[in-house]
Formats: C-alpha cells, structure tokens, sequence
C-alpha cells in the first residue's frame, strides 16, 4: 500500500465533499449591536482604550444595577445633580450649581446648569430630572432603595429649578443623589414601548435602554452586548470639556477567567484589567512590566456571623470568632489591605475611631469560649463557613479562620457556594451559614449607607447581611442617624452605633478594607491612579475622560 | 424521491413528538427544584408583592400543564421562549445573541473534526503497522484522554506570547450595518467584508481546535479502524485486480462504504460538541451559547433552562437526522430497504 | 391413511407484509409425512421450503391452511401457543450450527436445557447427568465433550450436538432444515449418516429441508420439490428420480453437478437452465415456473396449474401433464 | 458408561477457568493492555490507600502553610506546594477518590438500570414495552451529557453524589441501548430461537441465554466508560461542579492552578496529567478486553 | 505449452494473536496457456491465499509470504512492473458475489472505473456502449437496468454475471475463480458455469478455478490440483484423478459426496483439518488418514510422479502402491 501516498491529496477533496450543514439554521436575529448616533466608526488616528472585568452591566439603565460595574458604566454616560469630591467624596455640584433645604417643608430644591445638553442634542431641564426620579421610584430596582421610603414627590418648579419633597428628615439625600443619574426625558419618552409592565408608562424605555444610553456624559455607548461587552465613544455633543488625549473609544469586556486575562494584558489586545485581581497575578504581571495600584474603596471585607443559628448566637463565640481571625495574613492574602477598626473604612465619612478592636489571639479566643454556653458542647455545634464561588481569594480567608477555629476546638466546614445559591441562603435565616465572607461597599461616601445596609432590619434577607441583628436598639440608632440634617450630629450619632456595635453585639469580624487592584499597561495610558491620585469613589478612578490616552 | 421525502417527514414528526416530551419533563424537572428561582432572581430588594406578582406573570403560581401549555403556545406562535430570569430579558433575545456564534464555532470545529479526523485516519490506515500509523495512532491516543479544557490552557499559553496571529480575546467587532444572522464570519461573507472574514477566522482558529481536538483524535482512531476493515473486503480485491487506478480505489471504493461507520460516529461528535464548549468559549472569551447554557444552569434560571435544552435536543436531532440522511446516501442498502 | 400420518399439511399459505408489498412465501401446499419416514423437502432460494419448517416447529403460524399431528392435534398454531408436550415432541435441528449453539454456555449446559425443560418429573442431579451423556453418546461423541465450549469443536461435531440437544427431549418428529449445507462434504456424510441411523433406531419421522438433490436421493424415502411457494412435484424418491415430470424438477435434476459419467447418464438431458428465479414478491402469474419453462404453453400464463395424480404416489403441477 | 464419568473427574477440567487461562494469555501478549491494567490497578490502589500513601494527607482537609505557597516540586513535595501552601502530590492522589468515586456510582446506578431496560426492551421488539423504552431512551440521549449533568447537579445539591447522580441520568440510555441492539442480534442467532420454541421462560432466556453473551461487551463498555466518566466529571469540577473544596478533586485543582501560569505551572499541569494517565489506563485496559474479547468471538 | 501461471515453493504465514499460521508450508502450481486447472479443497485450506497471492492482492501484513517464483505470463510478479503485467493479463472472479461489488457504489460507477484505467479517454456514450457489450456478452436480461442498479438490487446470479462481465472487460489471458458458483442456486451454478466454459473456450484463455464442490470442477476443467491444509496432494488430468484418485484424501472426498446414483454415501473422512500453529510434523493428513503410517506422522510427503503420464501424488502409502505396480 505505500504507493498509496499520491492519492491522499484527494482524500481532502473528498471529505470535503460532506461537510456538515447542521449548523446552518442560524436564527434572524435582531441587532444587538446598535448604530452608532454619532461618527463612532474607528478611523485610524482614533484612541481605543480597552479594559477588562468580571461582569457586565445587564443594561444601560441607571434605574437597573447597584453593583461596582454598572457603576462604571453610568459614571461615564450618566451624570447626576451632585459628585463626590475626589478629596473625601463629599456631594459637590455637578447637573446642579446649588441647592437649598426647607426644614419645615422637608424640601430639597436645586437649580440646575442652563449649558447642559443631551448626547442627541436636547437641552437638559428640570423636566428631566423629574422623569429620571418618577422612573427610578416606579421601577424600584437598583439604587432606588436610596430614595423610595424619602422621596414623596419631585416637583418641577421652573425649567431650570426642581424640589424634591420628602416625606422624612434624611441626612445623607444629598450624597445619595450621587447615585441618581439623569435620563434624556425626550429620548426616553421617544423610545418608550407602549406594551410595558407600568402602566400608561409602558416599559418605561426599560428596553430601550438594554443596548442604549440616554445621558449627558462624557460618553456614550455604541455596542452593547449583554454578558460579553460594550463599546463607548466619546459624546461629540458634550458640554464638559473633553479630555485632551482622553480615549476616543473605550471598549470594556467581562473575563471571567484570570488566565484569559493575563494572557489579553500580555498579548497586548487589553490595556486595562479592572476590580480585585489576586495577588499572585498582580504579581507576575508586575514582574513583567506592568504597573498595578491598591485602589482602596469605601467598603470592607466581613465575616459575617449569624446571630440567631447555633454556636455563633453566643456573644462569646462571636469574639472568640473575631480573636482567631489571623488579621495580618489575611490583609497579606489580598495583598496587604489596610486593616479595619470597626465596621466602617476610615477613609469614609462618619467613621469613627472609638471602637472596640480585636486581634488575632488564640489563647482570647479559648477564653472566649470558656465563658460561652458552649464551652462543653463545641463538638456538637459545627460552624458553616460559607463564600462566593469565584469571588477572588475569600475562599482563602475562609480557609485561615476555619483553620484558626479548629485549632481552637471548633468543628468546622467550608463551603464554596455558587452566587446564585449563595443569595438564596441569604433569604431566610433558617439556611442563612453560620459565618459567611463577603465585601460591601458604601452606596454614597458616608458610613450610614454602610450601617444601613449591613445592619438594619429593613434592609436584611439579603446577601450582605448574614448576621440576622434584627436589634430594635440598633434599628432606632440607625434610623435616627439618618434622618439627622446636621452633619456633625449625624457624623456623632454614627460613632454611638459603631461603638455599639463593636463593644456588645460583635456581630461581624472586620478584616480590611476593600481595596481594588487594577493592573495595566503604563505604555497605553495614563491615568490618576498611576500619577498616585487615588479617588475614594471606585468609580471615579475609571472616569475615561480624565485619562490620557499615550501613544 | 417520494419514498425519501416521507421517510424525513416521519423523523422530523418523530422529533417534534420527541422535543415536547422533553420540554414536558424539563418542566416537570424545574418545578422540583429547592429554593425560589423567581424570588433569588429579583434581588434582595424586592417586595413580597413584586414576587407574587413577578410569579404570576410567568405562570409559576399556576399548574404545571397550564405553565407548560402557556409556554408551548409562546413558542409556536411568536417563538417566544418566556423571559430569562437571568438576564431579565426574552430568552428568544438571548439565544439570537448567543447561538449564531456557538453555532458557528462548531460548525467550523465540525468541518475540522470531519477533514483532519478523515485525513489523518485514512494516513494511518494506508500506512498500516508503519511508523506514520504508531506515531497517528499515539497522538490520537492522546488526544482521545486529554480533557478538552488542558488542550485550550495549552494553546491559550503557546499562543499568549505569540502576539496576534491567533488572538485569544474574542472577536474582531462586526460594524452594526454588516450584522445579519450574529454569526460573525457568515456576516463578514454575507457582506463581503473578506478582511474582516480572515480576522475572524484567526480569532476561531484556537478555539475551534480546542473543542474539536479531542473528537478529531477519536474520529481518526474510527475511521482507521474502519479503513483497515475495508481494504482487507473482497471488492477491493476485486477492483484492484480489475485494474481500477489506486486512487480511485482509495477515493471512491474504499472511502465510500468507509465513510458509514465514521459518519454515525461524527454525528454523535457533532451533536455533543455545543454541550461540551462552555469551557473553551470561557478559556477563549467567546460569549457564546455554551457558555449561556452554564450560566442559566448555574443561576437556575427556568425558563433558560427549559430553553437551552431544548435548543440542544433540537441540534442533536437535527444533526442525527442529517447524518440519518447521510449515511442512507453513502449506502444504498439502506435506501432501498426504505430506512431499515 | 391419517392413522399412520406424522404431518398432513393442507392448504397451508404463508404471507408476510413487506414495506414493498405482501410476500407470499408459501401458497397453499399440501403433503404427508408418514410415520418413520425421512421426507425431503427440496427447493432452491425463495421457494418457502424453510417457510413451512418454520410453521411446523411454530415460529410463526400459517396465514391459512392446517397441519395436523399425528392425525389429530392441530399445530397450525404458533410454539407459545403449543402445549409442552408438543414442544417435545416435535424438535428442530438449525442450518448453521455456528449460531445454534450459545458460545457461552459448554456442550453440557447446552443439553441439560431440553433434558430439564422436558422432564416428565423433577430430576436428581445424577439424573440429569445419565441423560445429558446419554443423549451425546446416542449422536456417536465422546463424554469428553461435554465440557467444551462450541467454538473448541468442529463444525460437523457442532451439529452432531444440535442433533443430540434435538433427541434429547425425546421427539417423534424432528425438523432438520437444511442441517449439512454449510458442512464440507467430507463431514456432510458422517452427519447425514448418523441422522439416518438415529432415524431408524428410535422410530423418528424426519422433514429433511435442503437445495442438495443428491442428498435427498441417499437420504429421504419421499419428497416434494417446491418452486416459488409451491409444490410442483412430489413422488417417492426412487420413482422421483427415475422419472421426474415436471419441468422445473427436470431442469433442477439436469443441472446437478456430477462426479462420474454414471450419475451424468441418469441426468434428463433434454432440458437446460434458463432464467432467474423471480422475487417471491413479483410472483408470476398462472404457473410460476412459466417464464422459464422450455414447454410453456399460453394456459400456463394464466391458470394456476392443479397437482395431478401421475402415478400412484408420484404427483405433479403441470399443465403439460 | 461409568468409567468414563470417572476419568473425567480425575482430569479436573474447568472449563470456565481454561477460557480465563487462554483470554488472559492473549491479553497478556498485548503489552499496551499490561500497561492499561497496570495503571488501573494502581489507580484501584490509589484510591483505596491514598490516605495512607500521600505524604501529607491532611493537606487535603482544612490547613494552610500560607509561608511554604508556590513551592516547585522537590523531594519533599513531589508536584510542589499550591497557594494555599499544601502539597499538590498528595491532594492529587486524595483527588482520584471523588474521581473513582462518581465514576462507581455511575457505573452502579445506569448499568443494571440501563442494561434491564435494554434487555426488556430488546426481548418485546416491536411492541409498546420496547417503543416507550426506546422513546424515554432517545429523550434522554437528545440531550448533551455534560448539560443534563449539570442541570440535575445544580438543581439539587452541589456534592459529588448529586453531580454522580446527574451523570448517571445521563449515561443509561447508552447502556440501554448497547444492550438492545446486542439482544437485538442475539434474537437472530438459533439459540434463542431454540430456547424460544421450547417454551422455556422469558426470564430463564434473558438471564441464562442472553445476559452471559452481553457481560463481555458490557465489560468493556464499562471500561472504557469509567474514562470517559472521569473526563466529564473533571471537567464539571471544572467549573466547580462536584467535590466541594478543600477537598481535592482533579479538575479542581487544574481550574484553580490555571490563574497561576505559567510561572507555578505545576499547579495545573501536575493534576491534568493525572487525568490524563487515569483515562488512558482505563481506555488501554479497555482496548485490550475489546482485542481479547473479539478474538474470542471469532 | 507456455506457463501462464507459475508458482513455486510457496508459503504464507499469518501473524495473528495467537501465533503464526502456517497456511501454506510450500506449494507449487501451474497453470499452462488454454488449459483449465481446479483446485479442489475444502473450507480453509488455504485455496484462496494461493487465488490471491497469484493475482498479486495478498496484502502484507498481514499475510506474510515467500516464494522461488511467482511469475504470470514469464513475468515476477514481485516488482512494480510486475503488479502491471498481472493486472494486464489476469482477471478474477470472487466466490462471493455479494460482498465482490462494492455495495456503496452503482454498477456503472465500478465498472466504469475499471474501463477508464485501460481507455483513459473516451466519450461517455462509448463508455456506455462497452459496458453495455460487456453485459450482454454474459447473456444478461435488461443491461440498461442493472448499469443503473446497486449491487443489492441484483439477485445473486445476476452480480455474478456482473462480477463474470467486469473480469472479461480486461482482454486478459487468465482468468482465476475463486469459488464462483457456491453461493448460487444450483440452476443458476449451471447457467454460471456453461458461461464460463463458453467464454474461456471462445476467447481461449486460460483458467484456474477453485471449488469445494467437486461436481463444477469436473465440469470445467482439465487438470486438477486437490489441496488438503495447504499442500497439494494430488495433482492430474480431471478424468484420472476423479476415475481413479491415489490420495486418501482424494478417495475420501470423492466417496463422501453423494451420488445421484443413490446407493448411500460413505462415511467420509474423520476428524477435522489440523490447527495451523504449529502444524503437524509429517503429513498433515495423518491423523484423519486410514493408511497413516508411522513414516507419515514423522515425514512429510512430497509430490511424487506417478506411473508415466502427468500425475503427481504426496502420499507416501499411494507412492509405494505405484512403485509395487
């Protein structure tokens, strides 16, 4: 048979001849990709900037997501009344030049910036403002939560004055407004779908919105696709100043997969890997040549301890819990985080020093305890340690505490849960674990949004509170806070229920403080983290106007 | 013709029959699972009543043949496959998005699984016993172990430092106006776009190999086997007495009726490669319908669920039903006893 | 006439549905078998031969027709619906001993099914033994067999233990279809002649199914030579041979390969082998020989031919005659 | 008569041991099949005493060496030390029990599940009991393996029993149908017809006649599938499917390594090649008990 | 007479798994210009390899083969030229029609492939009208229809004659027949065997033809080789050799087939063919043999002329018997 080897050019040619057409029943399918509004297409001259991240937004609509990515996303095409101060994170005015509060009407009315217009051109009034409120309150997802139980109703006073009229003293409105993003009304109610899910306002553009923006940002979005990732160019309409060598484009794509990461950086088809990235790749890739930075944020990393499950419902278990927590390898883990003092990041307004502290000692933790109504029966009390599957290196911090409370005498397991079971746990506190790991971050730089969340009653059954308080004490110290006008009074009230917290209800175990490590490619850019400049609000670091786009 | 024709009206009613039943129990599947997908779907924030409500509108408060036969309805008349609770859209948008791609990735995998698995068992069947058939016969060894997800690291490291000629990261953007099905290369074709085409046939050249490597090496090692059990029939014998050239006994005797036993082999390859590409669409950041399916699987989404099975019952029926055809084309005896 | 029947067939019909139509593999025969007589059933493919074996063990009933055992019971009736003792009584020896064998199984277990199943009381091992060795003696092989596997025998040993797994129910009747055909010959001959001897040891009455008219005439005591489902002829074998009527059985008698110029001289040597046998589905009309018989008269087209009395014994289904 | 019984008792000839004697002399000839059992067998052991082989057993449980992480394979540590400083050799061997574990449990629940039904199904051909076994067996089949797997798998609880039990759910309908279509071609071979005409019971046919000539390619069938099994529920712990950690499990251990590459490669490398060499064992074995199997059919 | 087909000391070894078959030990043969040789020989003596290995398919591996000579029409087969020169002058005809035409492709397809490698360039219709022509000139009804049919559409007799009509495309000097009736109905044998005797006496070729049944070798041949477990053991014209056969094979063979003379049948030979790992020592017919001595068991006989004419036996019983005349 060898003089067979001539006839094996053939063979190609004939197992081509039945090639496979199952897949050819491709779907029509609608254009998820949008067109762009303005010259968009990519000429030559034109700067790209291309970033990764975990996740993507679901969809452009600041009415819809919370979490640190969307925020990304509507910090550039979105802009709202008011803007954290780079220094602190204090409201400073944006979409308004000045407000003014009617304590006796519990009334908020802003003047707002006659030279603002909309990426298709409209001019922004207070109309829009009015639009954006009704519509975040009637679709209640997202940051509404922010406004639901205090806005009563937005009134439009003239074109360029409009008030909010709240139905309760609110201390933080103002820098909660941060996180209300101002939709283009015409645009909106243009796009609008008659059939919707409320009521004579249809969908509310809620569909629109799914592959558009409708903002007077910086930029706006021209591809979006749903888990994958979305393109912005710059708005050619923006009344801000545009950047100098800011990027003209700015593509951001979800990775889930750390090794794909490093590989885009290394190959050069990314510029920019976004959020946590562990500690050993921040390292190889720093050995290469790239530059990384700690990006701290206004949140922590908690264990959180349930209270109403058996061991932890002991107080004693709960500090023995927060003594054999090993602090320092744990911050070294993440690599090197400053450590927190209580429940709040020191860098956030309301924090406060005065707190009980823990450290990391065994011998405490045994006489910890000793003291417990458990000290006879650990054995047969076993400790769930739960954490978000692919959530980083949390799997890591669980792993030191297990070990630390084994070695104590605890008998202990460790669960990796996906996200999904995880927050269905979350909902009731019969399957709520006994302690689970978990970063939250503030909402608006002040630490009530921080205590609000993580403590109050109204706001528990989710997936940031596994400590189950429901402490009607704490309930009234919160809200009280919050509805407190005074900046000081409020600032001192948050130090009361810190100090509270820490010192009898040791409710959680803090490690550190939240801290993002974006790595990038100093030769494409240049950008505020890596001049140093470190802004509080995540966000804001990833405001692609300020960068300059090098090369 | 007519016979033909009858006998492929019967398979499709066959698998219609076949698709329902799946749905059925899918459904029936769902209805089972612990916790509440709606409720974890709509975030901590929700209200008792936005559940309830939320519940209501997709059939979850109702019985399940009602739920069932709501959702049938949806399908055959507005091809609605009810709304994903994952990504809180239609499912029917997200399989537009999702599959042309996928489809894509394995039809081009396909068509690598079928000439690389034909060309390299046919070279080890010629070369039968010599060192060309060892060395064949080892790599596909291999091949056929090796876990899909080590052959994409593999790649994704070779080819991290290579710099471009095969990216890793996705695919080049396709221009809004040029999109037509969402399947990028068919689009660039469909458009004339043929630089564009090359760009996204590089950024498929790893991936595509990573999912089929595996099928390639066992689609070798079969139509080795059934090579060497072909040369060694009497009408080979006889042919090459008779004089027929070598390579048309190669080409044409000896490949055709070699072709049967590979084929029903190939389609089960082809039908299960969307199911296993999850992980080289993750390792190679193409955000496709494999990856989709994981995702609604992971987030328990129901109504994505239901879909995604069925999206995948269908291509495994379809592609049986084609290589049915198939194999009825390569060998009369099937034709003419009416499919038997 | 029926006191001494082992078989009276009449009128029995077999049709089987097809995707292309109905196949009539058997179209109203008629024929006896005596009591310890071999008889042979002959015929080339597609004439139904193995068809009506077939229906006399039970795999399947006729379409139509009866077959009557031994004059009184009806057996036009598939095995499930037999009674157990004429399971026994009636047995089968297969074609291809390579398949009628369980390869898994040794010659031993292989016999201790009949002898089990067909036991008129509840065995004691020793038994069961006695008559397992018993049966394999009576077929002329050693006890040494019986623990072999069928693949470690040969072929003509093979189908001497089908024969001893047939006897050891302790038949009347045994169908053998086509039992030496995928034989060598000089295997074919111990077989044949073991099965001849057993036949007249325990009074056995035979239906002996074959294409080999040679065999038949060493072998059977009558037969009925079957073309396309029916029967054209059907004679004492020494009166069959000396004088056969009917076309197709001259030509199928002319066709024989011979091995001396003795056996040529008793050939017909009028007639010569023409044509294709047709398809049991396109069945040709009238005669079904008509389209390759040298003597075809128009009639043959269209009437079915009537089996005549020739001579006594001696039947034939020919317009001609 | 007598005499002849004796003297073969005095032979003491097995039958079933002389086919044993002569299969396994074939299949020892092969030298690939040797190495395929030989990897099995040390894998079978492996999995029995990796508690007692691995060097640092307890790194399989709840410890960390944060100071030893990232170190290279050297005589202490075989394959290197992980990230969280454990031993990689050892938690590699403890990570061949949930393997050879699911792959038990599949085997345990969709062979006599499968191979009844394909047996049931086969024995009534053409009836009703056989098309809606064929029907739920095609149900079944028409959808991936991987995914069926992992929607029972998700829906429940994460664990290794659930992600068996998934896989399972998905493997049967391959067992029934292997066991149909041989019963299928057994019912052509004159044996059966045999049993069948002498009225001998259903039950005494499908477990006497047939089942002893479906083992031998179930056998096989089985084998070759413990590879594929350990493939499918690799790469379900892949993507966290499965074993739950610390315990180790080797796809696991190769999707957490993969952040690491290049630099501390064997992280992933280490437990890939054991998938590898575990599948190929299996696959080798395999292969020879199709050589023996089908040489024996001839 | 020239020697169309020569081969001598042949031997074929399988390797399979169990060992090394010995199919054949050493075998010579010869096939002269118009003569018509049978090999007589039952399942598995090896006919076949010796069909093959002359028509130069006999694929190695797996078959492993030597030989002094193998030469078609003067020529060593051995050799690339060599190869040409068998396809130019032999044609073969398969036992198995069934499994001779390849199943998966149209009779105009396969024969037209094998008329393109000897007229690379003709007009279709000149195509058509040689298959045409080769159909009919095996007498077959209807060639129009069966150019256009698969195999499987064919009755047996009828691919017979195809497989008949696709040998005789070639004008080739020998024709070798393996078997090519025993898979046919025994009138349809007749009509098979007549055209083959009217085409090789008409075009005057030579054959060699191998068969089991001795009836069909009679029938067409002149000379006749018996082969028992891969050796000749009896070599003469037909009408000597089924007259008067000297090899207890032979004998045997020859009573154990039924006449039509119906005087019962013998009781053939015991026993089967030997193993082919590690065959016997001597001749390989001694354990089934009446006349086995224990010189057979010890040596094997080789061919030995007999009396004057072209008679050749290896037996060592027959041999002495001849001297002793």
């Amino acid at each position: 048979m060898k003089h067979f080897k001539k006839a094996l050019c053939g063979l190609l040619a004939a197992s081509m001849m039945v090639s496979m057409a199952a897949c050819g029943g491709a779907t029509n399918t609608p254009a998820t990709t949008t067109p762009a509004a303005t010259d968009s297409t990519a000429a030559s001259g034109d700067t790209i900037l291309r970033l990764t991240c975990t996740t993507t937004p679901d969809t452009c609509d600041p009415a819809k997501g919370s979490g640190e990515n969307d925020d990304n996303l509507y910090v550039n095409v979105y802009e709202a009344l008011v803007k954290p101060n780079t220094a602190d994170g204090s409201a400073e005015p944006w979409l308004a030049t000045e407000w003014a509060y009617d304590e006796a009407t519990n009334t908020y009315t802003f003047q707002l910036r006659d030279d603002v217009v909309f990426a298709d051109g409209a001019a922004f009034t207070a109309a829009d403002v009015k639009y954006s409120m009704d519509r975040m309150l009637a679709i209640n997802d997202g940051y509404a939560y922010l406004y639901t139980n205090y806005v009563d109703s937005t009134e439009v006073i003239d074109e360029r004055t409009v008030a909010f009229h709240l139905n309760q003293t609110y201390g933080p409105f103002i820098s909660s407004l941060e996180k209300f993003y101002i939709l283009n009304a015409t645009a909106m109610t243009a796009n609008t779908e008659a059939a919707g899910d409320y009521g004579e306002n249809g969908d509310y553009g809620t569909k629109y919105l799914l592959n558009h923006s409708a903002g007077s940002g910086a930029y706006e979005v021209t591809a979006f696709e749903v888990n994958n990732s979305y393109k912005l160019a710059q708005n050619a309409a923006w009344w801000g100043e545009a950047g100098e060598a800011a990027p003209k484009n700015v593509e951001m794509m979800q990775l889930t997969d750390a090794a794909t990461s490093k590989m885009l950086l290394q190959s050069g088809e990314v510029d920019l890997l976004h959020g946590h990235q562990e500690s050993s790749t921040v390292a190889s890739l720093t050995a290469g040549g790239y530059q990384s930075a700690a990006v701290e944020e206004y949140g922590l990393d908690y264990f959180m301890i349930n209270t109403k499950s058996q061991p932890t419902d002991d107080v004693h278990i709960r500090k023995a819990i927060s003594y054999a927590c090993d602090y320092d390898a744990m911050s070294k883990i993440y690599g090197g985080c400053a450590p927190a003092t209580g429940p709040i990041p020191s860098s956030l307004w309301g924090y406060s020093a005065d707190t009980t502290q823990f450290t990391y000692d065994l011998e405490k933790a045994k006489a910890e305890i000793a003291q417990s109504a458990y000290a006879d029966s650990l054995a047969s009390h076993p400790i769930e340690i739960d954490y978000i599957q692919g959530n980083g290196e949390t799997g890591k911090l669980c792993m030191l505490l297990a070990e630390a409370l084994q070695s104590v005498g605890f008998t202990v397991s460790i669960e990796e849960v996906p996200w999904v079971s995880f927050c269905d746990n979350e909902t009731d506190v019969s399957t709520s674990p006994n302690i689970t790991n978990c970063f939250v971050t503030a909402s608006y730089p002040e630490a009530g949004s921080l205590l609000e969340t993580k403590y109050a009653s109204w706001t528990l059954g989710n997936y940031n509170q596994n400590e189950w308080l429901q402490d009607d004490a704490l309930d009234a110290m919160i809200l009280d806070a919050l509805s407190t006008v005074n900046d000081d009074e409020r600032s001192q009230k948050y130090a009361e229920i810190q100090r509270y917290i820490t010192g009898e209800v040791v409710p959680s175990v803090y490690t550190f403080v939240s801290t993002a490590k974006p790595v990038w490619n100093a030769a494409s850019f240049d950008w505020c983290v890596a001049e140093g400049n470190i802004r509080g609000v995540l966000e804001w670091n990833f405001y692609y106007n300020d960068f300059t786009m090098l090369g | 013709m007519k016979k033909s024709g009858n006998m492929i009206l019967k398979k499709i009613l066959h698998m219609v029959f076949i698709l329902l039943l799946l749905s059925l129990i899918v459904f029936s599947f769902i209805r089972l699972i612990p916790g509440d997908p709606v409720k974890s779907s709509l975030g901590p924030l929700a209200s008792e009543d936005t559940i309830a409500q939320y519940r209501h509108q997709l059939y979850f408060d109702r019985p399940l043949l009602v739920q069932w036969f709501h959702w049938l309805t949806g399908v055959v008349t507005r091809g609605d496959f009810g709304t994903s609770l994952y990504t809180h859209r239609a499912v029917s948008l997200d399989i537009a998005q999702y599959l042309p791609k996928s489809l894509e990735l394995c039809a081009l995998a396909a068509l690598l699984i079928l000439v690389l698995g034909v060309f390299f068992g046919t070279l080890a069947a010629l070369f039968k016993n010599t060192w060309v058939d060892n060395l064949i016969r080892f790599i596909t060894y291999l091949g056929v172990v090796t876990p899909a997800y080590a052959f994409g690291i593999v790649f994704l490291l070779i080819f991290a430092y290579g710099k471009g000629a095969f990216p890793i990261g996705g695919f080049p953007t396709i221009p809004a106006e040029f999109v037509r099905t969402g399947a990028p290369a068919l689009d660039c074709l469909l458009s004339g776009q043929f630089a564009l085409f090359v760009k996204c046939m590089q950024s498929y050249f790893l991936p595509c190999i990573s999912v089929a490597i595996g099928s390639i090496a066992y689609q070798a090692r079969i139509h080795r086997s059934s090579m060497v059990e072909n040369v060694n029939a009497d009408y080979i014998a006889f042919a090459e007495v008779a004089g027929v050239s070598k390579g048309k006994l190669i080409c044409k005797h000896l490949m055709k009726p070699s072709f049967i036993p590979t084929l029903t082999v190939y389609g089960l390859q082809v039908a299960s490669l969307l199911g296993n590409a999850f992980i080289i669409e993750n390792i190679f950041r193409i955000n496709g319908f494999s990856q989709y399916a994981l995702n609604v699987i992971l987030n328990k989404d129901p109504y994505g669920i239901i879909a995604v099975t069925i999206i995948f019952g269908i291509i495994f029926s379809v592609v049986n039903m084609l290589v049915d055809i198939g194999v009825a084309m390569l060998d009369p005896r099937i034709r003419l006893r009416g499919g038997q | 006439m029926s006191q001494n029947s082992m078989i009276e067939v009449k009128e029995l019909r077999k049709e089987f549905k097809t995707k292309f139509g109905t196949l009539i593999a058997v179209d109203g025969v008629n024929f006896t078998i005596q009591k310890g007589e071999i008889f042979g059933l002959v015929g080339e493919s597609g004439s139904g031969k193995s068809t009506i074996g077939s229906m006399l063990v039970g795999t399947y009933g006729p379409t139509a027709g009866t077959v009557t055992f031994q004059g009184d019971t009806d057996i036009s009736i598939p095995a499930k619906r037999r009674s157990a003792q004429l399971k026994q009584e009636i047995q089968l020896v297969f074609q291809d001993p390579g398949s009628s064998l369980n390869p898994r199984k040794t010659v031993r277990q292989i016999l201790t099914v009949p002898v089990k199943q067909f036991a008129e009381k509840r065995l004691s091992g020793q038994e069961m033994e006695q008559r397992v060795q018993d049966a394999l003696l009576q077929v002329g092989l050693p006890i040494g067999y019986l623990d072999k596997y069928p693949r470690a025998i040969g072929g003509g040993e093979k189908q001497l233990v089908c024969v001893a797994r047939a006897l050891a129910a302790h038949p009347k009747f045994i169908v053998l279809d086509e039992p030496t055909s995928a034989l060598d010959v000089s295997i074919q001959a111990k077989v044949t002649n073991k099965l001849r001897q057993l036949q007249q040891k325990n009074d056995l009455s035979y239906l002996f199914i074959t294409h080999n008219m040679c065999l038949v005439r060493n072998i059977c005591d009558r037969l009925a030579v079957m073309y396309l489902g029916n029967i054209c002829e059907y004679a004492d074998t020494a009166e069959f041979f000396t004088n056969p009527k009917h076309p197709y059985t001259q030509m199928l008698l002319a066709s024989i390969p011979v091995l001396s110029d003795e056996e040529e001289a008793l050939k017909p040597q009028k007639i010569k082998s023409v044509g294709e046998i047709p398809s049991p589905l396109h069945k040709p009309s009238g005669c079904p020989f008509h389209p390759r018989c040298p003597f075809k008269k128009s009639v043959c087209e269209q009437e079915t031919p009537q089996m005549r009395e020739v001579s006594p014994g001696h039947f034939a289904c020919c317009h001609c005659i | 008569m007598a005499k002849t019984h004796s003297t073969l008792e005095a032979q003491q000839y097995h039958p079933k041991l002389e086919m044993l004697k002569r299969s396994w002399y074939k299949f020892s000839k092969n030298p690939m099949s040797m190495i395929g059992l030989i990897i099995v067998v040390l894998v079978f052991c492996v999995t029995a005493f990796c508690n007692v082989i691995a060097p640092f057993a307890e790194d399989a449980g709840i410890i960390t060496h944060m100071s030893e992480a990232f170190q290279g394979p050297s005589l202490k540590h075989l394959c290197g030390t992980d990230d969280y400083g454990r031993d990689v050799f050892s938690r590699m061997l403890i990570g061949f029990r949930p393997s050879m574990g699911i792959a038990a449990i599949v085997l345990l629940i969709s062979v006599p599940l499968g191979v009844f039904l394909g047996l049931l199904a086969g024995y009534y051909q053409g009836t009703l009991v056989d098309t809606v076994i064929t029907r739920i067996t095609e149900l079944f089949m028409s959808v991936p393996p991987l995914i069926l797997a992992m929607v029972v798998c998700c829906m429940f609880t994460n664990n290794y029993v659930f992600c068996a039990l998934g896989i399972a759910v998905a493997w049967w309908p391959w067992y029934t149908r292997i066991t149909y279509n041989l019963v299928v071609s057994l019912t052509n071979e004159l044996y059966i017809t045999y049993t069948e005409l002498s009225g001998i019971g259903m039950l005494r046919i499908i477990f006497s006649e047939m089942l002893p000539n479906l083992v031998s390619s179930i056998i096989t069938k089985m084998t070759l599938d413990t590879g594929s099994i350990i493939l499918t529920a690799s790469s379900m712990s892949y993507v966290g499917l499965g074993v739950q950690p610390p315990t180790p499990s080797l796809g696991s251990m190769v999707s957490d390594g993969v952040s690491y590459l290049p630099e501390y490669w064997w992280l992933s490398v280490m437990p890939a090649v054991a998938v590898i060499v575990i599948v190929m064992g299996f696959n080798l074995l395999g292969d020879g008990l199709t050589d023996v199997l089908s040489v024996e059919e001839k | 007479m020239a020697e169309i087909l020569k081969i001598e000391n042949l031997s074929v070894q399988y390797q399979v798994y169990e060992g090394v078959l010995e199919v054949i030990p050493g075998l010579s043969l010869h096939v002269r210009e118009g003569e018509r040789v049978g090999l007589i020989g039952e399942t598995g003596c090896g006919k076949t390899t010796v069909l093959k290995a002359a028509a130069a398919v006999l694929h190695c591996p797996p078959a492993k083969m030597q030989v002094d000579t193998i030469e078609v029409c003067g020529m060593a087969t051995n050799s690339r030229a060599g190869v040409k020169n068998v396809r130019k002058n032999v044609s073969m005809i398969f036992q198995d029609p069934s499994t001779a035409l390849n199943p998966t492709l149209k009779i105009s397809t396969q024969m037209m492939d094998i008329l393109k490698s000897q007229f690379p360039k003709l007009s279709r219709a000149s195509y058509t009208e040689k298959m045409m022509d080769a159909l009919r000139s095996v007498s077959m009804p209807a060639p129009e229809r069966v150019l256009d049919s698969y195999p499987i559409q064919l009755s047996g007799g009828m691919r017979q004659r195809v497989c008949i009509s696709m040998a005789l495309m070639k004008d080739t000097r020998l024709i070798i027949a393996d078997e090519p009736t025993t898979a046919l109905d025994v009138t349809i044998e007749e009509q098979i065997l007549e055209l083959l005797d009217h085409l090789v006496q008409e075009k005057k070729k030579s054959l060699i033809i191998v068969s089991h049944a001795l009836g069909a070798i009679r029938k067409i041949t002149d000379y006749v080789y018996v082969m028992y477990a891969g050796n000749i053991v009896e070599y003469g014209t037909t009408r000597e050799v089924f007259q008067s056969p000297l090899h207890p094979y032979t004998d045997g063979l020859l009573a154990a087939t039924p006449k039509l003379t119906g005087d019962g049948i013998a009781d053939g030979i015991a026993g089967d063919i030997p193993r082919y790992i590690n065959p016997p020592k001597g001749c390989r017919f001694a354990d089934r043999c009446p006349r086995a001595s224990a010189q057979c068991r010890e040596q094997a006989p080789t061919l030995q002329p007999i009396g004057s004419g072209e008679r050749l036996v290896a037996c060592f019983a027959a041999q002495k018997e001849a001297k002793a005349l």
